[in-house]
């Protein structure tokens, strides 16, 4: 059972900072603002979930495992809404989406 | 009804849409103002009602509205000048289905044109299809249709929604008990492990503070219309909804890792609008932050029930054009029996706004109003208030 | 119509407005917390003051600044930091009334007992330090944002 | 003792991908591009706190990591509202 749970723990871990990564080199790499936003939003959000997946794995039963679920609803609930707010702040400046065949910006 | 012609009135006639809403007063008082200027000899105020039937929402409107005619014909009585106009009043399009403000816009041209009228005077904080600010759209199809929209002075540059609303005790008990919850996790619950003093302080504290955040917040974050049982049903088929969000997260999110990590980078990224067929603030972000959140689309801009979504690359946007989200949302908010739709796309109410496709969307029915704006959504907005 | 196509009015955003209705009372549950458990966790008067200033930032980005503001009410912020003043200097002057120096807590011994440096401390935080900086830093938010809408022309 | 050196090993790499995040942050070009960066690098800051918070055996960095989520999207909220230029925004 403590194997099954420290193996998931390494797995979570693994996958919290692969997804991590991807979000970084997207935000690096990517043409424009709105692309970007997507991967500070969604593949970041997940690499950040599944971190906090394997602390509140780790806290196991005590009272922190609270703290840490509850974390985990709060980066769901907000990070989207700083995706949105950053795009639709892009969008009322009127910045033109990138589309194939332009500039990188 | 029957009794009108065809003819336009001699003095001129005006169409008032009614609804609830904050400047009803001062667009009456404002459209009557107009009638004595300009003697006109017909005023009708009109207020479109849906009679659709969609799960757990509200359906006995019609004697709401009703009254809220016969109140406006009190005050059009009061404001009306000595060689009063004659006052309509109607409920129209009760036995439509009325989504959009395309919708509403039909059937008030539908009414005008019958009676020809050739003037609507539109109140500004009107929103008919929920308490989202949809009034621009339906404007500008009336105006599209070819009516003389005259929007009454009430007006303001900055189109809000109420910061607070009317709240109950339920609400504050709620709110209450939640902070109180919270506060208590904080402290790590020695009020139950710690010894008499920490139980004494946490209770103390713990109440203090869960009543100076119900008392000033119920209001904001809770309110009479998210009834109590409701929340709870919703609560429960969130629960439901949840492990189907993460699992569409974690496979579109491996899809857009090889994306990412491609060489080549081969996105398509455009702008699409949505116009989605849930309404209110919760399942209105509900919906947009789960789009948000399965990767490849991100909920750029909300206006009403339209959402403008930026996508990646194809099979995101006809994840968006088949709306399975959007029907996943509307079971967690309307139930089970609403959630069975058609698809954005089926509807008409999927567009590209960028792209091959931008210009040529056949099928797409409320389209020409759409369209004949096209720039008008991606002009970069520079003006100055008034 | 016409002409006015291209002014789009300007609306807050639904998915913004629902996310801070949500995290609000969080956030004011924290502030009050941290201001309660100032004198013996990390935190204290000012960090929970200004947590509690926070969600009135929040409210204000999300629905607008004036509606905020007439929310609020000039009347609480000057109320929540005339009243810190006055906790404050009351603690502080009880203990020169007591023959000692300005907030020489162990004078109130004899009243509270023991710990009286400890619910002198307490008091102060709460009610003085937090009062103060909450009340304060909206004040000072919402004359800024005031400074901005007379630039453009605006009446404030 | 392997699981506190696994926890401590996943923060030190997600203060290498904050770093390198940076490079948005610094080079833009608009406004919004060093938004974004700024947020992701937030995001990883809570989750390096909720980190340490096991490793170091420290609920105090929880309490932390909670209120710094709270908080971090009000500065892209904020920056959503403050470079609109237009209308009655205020």
């Amino acid at each position: 059972m403590n194997e099954i749970r420290l193996g998931a723990i390494f797995v979570l871990l693994a996958g919290g900072v692969f997804f991590t990564f991807v979000s970084a080199v997207g935000v690096i790499r990517l043409p424009d603002v709105y692309t970007r936003a997507h991967t500070a939003s969604q593949t970041d959000t997940l690499g950040a979930g599944l971190v906090v997946a394997a602390v509140v794995l780790a806290y196991g039963v005590e009272t922190e495992v609270i703290k840490a679920l509850l974390l985990l609803v709060f980066i769901f609930i907000t990070n989207p809404t700083a995706a949105h707010a950053v795009g639709r702040a892009a969008y009322e400046e009127g910045i033109e989406p990138w589309t194939k065949g332009d500039e990188r910006r | 009804m029957a009794d009108h012609t065809h003819d336009p009135p001699p003095g001129g006639a005006l169409l008032v849409p009614v609804g609830e809403s904050v400047t009803l007063r001062q667009t009456v008082a404002y459209t009557m103002e107009i009638a004595a200027a300009e003697e006109i000899s017909e005023v009708h105020f009109v207020s479109p009602v849906a009679w659709h039937d969609v799960g757990d929402v509200e359906l006995a409107v019609r004697e709401r509205t009703q009254s809220l005619l016969d109140r406006v014909s009190v005050w059009a009585e009061e404001d009306a000048p000595a060689d009063a106009p004659t006052i309509h009043t109607a409920v129209i399009g009760a036995e439509e289905y009325l989504f959009s403000p395309d919708d509403y816009a039909d059937i008030l041209a539908r009414y005008a044109d019958e009676r020809g009228i050739k003037r609507i005077i539109v109140d500004p904080e009107y929103s008919p299809g929920g308490n989202v600010p949809l009034l621009r759209p339906m404007e500008v199809a009336l105006a599209v249709r070819g009516f003389d929209v005259i929007e009454a002075p009430a007006s303001r540059p900055v189109r809000r929604s109420r910061l607070t609303r009317p709240g109950g005790i339920a609400q504050f008990g709620l709110l209450f008990g939640i902070s109180f919850l919270f506060y208590q996790l904080l402290g790590g619950f020695v009020i139950v492990t710690g010894d008499s003093f920490d139980f004494f302080y946490e209770l103390i504290t713990g109440t203090i503070t869960a009543g100076l955040v119900a008392g000033a917040l119920y209001t904001v974050t809770l309110s009479n219309r998210i009834r109590l049982r409701t929340l709870g049903k919703q609560l429960l088929r969130l629960g439901l909804y949840v492990p189907y969000l993460v699992y569409e997260i974690i496979k579109s999110n491996i899809l857009i890792t090889t994306i990412i990590l491609h060489p080549k980078l081969p996105i398509e990224p455009r702008m699409t609008r949505v116009r989605s067929a849930v309404w209110g603030g919760p399942a209105l972000t509900t919906l947009g932050n789960s789009i948000t959140l399965t990767p490849g689309t991100l909920t750029v801009r909300t206006e009403g029930q339209d959402l403008y979504v930026h996508s990646l690359f194809q099979s995101a946007r006809d994840g968006v054009a088949d709306g399975a989200l959007e029907r996943a949302v509307r079971f967690v908010f309307y139930g089970r029996r609403a959630a069975a739709i058609p698809t954005p796309r089926e509807r008409g109410d999927y567009v590209e706004l960028q792209g091959p496709n931008a210009e040529s969307e056949p099928d797409a029915g409320a389209e020409a109003d759409v369209e004949s704006e096209p720039d008008a959504e991606t002009e970069p907005v520079e003006e100055e208030p008034k | 119509m016409s002409g006015s196509d291209s002014i789009r009015p300007y609306t807050e955003s639904e998915i913004i407005m629902t996310a801070v209705r949500i995290v609000a009372p969080f956030v004011l549950t924290y502030g009050l917390f941290i201001t309660f458990h100032g004198a013996d966790s990390p935190g204290g008067g000012f960090q929970g003051g200004a947590l509690i200033g926070v969600v009135v930032f929040m409210l204000a980005f999300a629905f607008g600044i004036a509606p905020t503001r007439e929310w609020v009410g000039s009347g609480l912020m000057t109320a929540l930091a005339a009243g810190g003043v006055i906790v404050f200097v009351s603690v502080g002057l009880g203990t020169l009334a007591l023959g000692g120096k300005f907030l020489e807590y162990g004078l109130y011994e004899p009243f509270l007992g023991p710990d009286a440096t400890k619910w002198g401390m307490e008091a102060i935080e709460i009610g003085g330090v937090a009062a103060i900086v909450s009340g304060v830093i909206m004040a000072l938010f919402f004359l800024t944002a005031a400074g901005y809408a007379s630039q453009g022309g605006e009446d404030v | 003792m392997t699981l506190t050196t696994a926890f401590l090993t996943t923060a030190a790499v997600l203060v290498v991908l904050a770093i390198a995040v940076l490079y948005r942050a610094v080079k833009g070009p608009t406004m919004q591009d060093r938004v974004i960066a700024v947020n992701v690098l937030g995001t990883n800051t809570v989750v390096i706190l909720a980190l340490l918070a096991v490793a170091l055996d420290s609920e105090s960095f929880l309490d932390i990591a909670l209120v710094y989520a709270l908080l971090n999207f009000l500065m892209a909220v904020a920056i959503s509202k403050f470079t609109v230029k237009r209308g009655d925004v205020i």
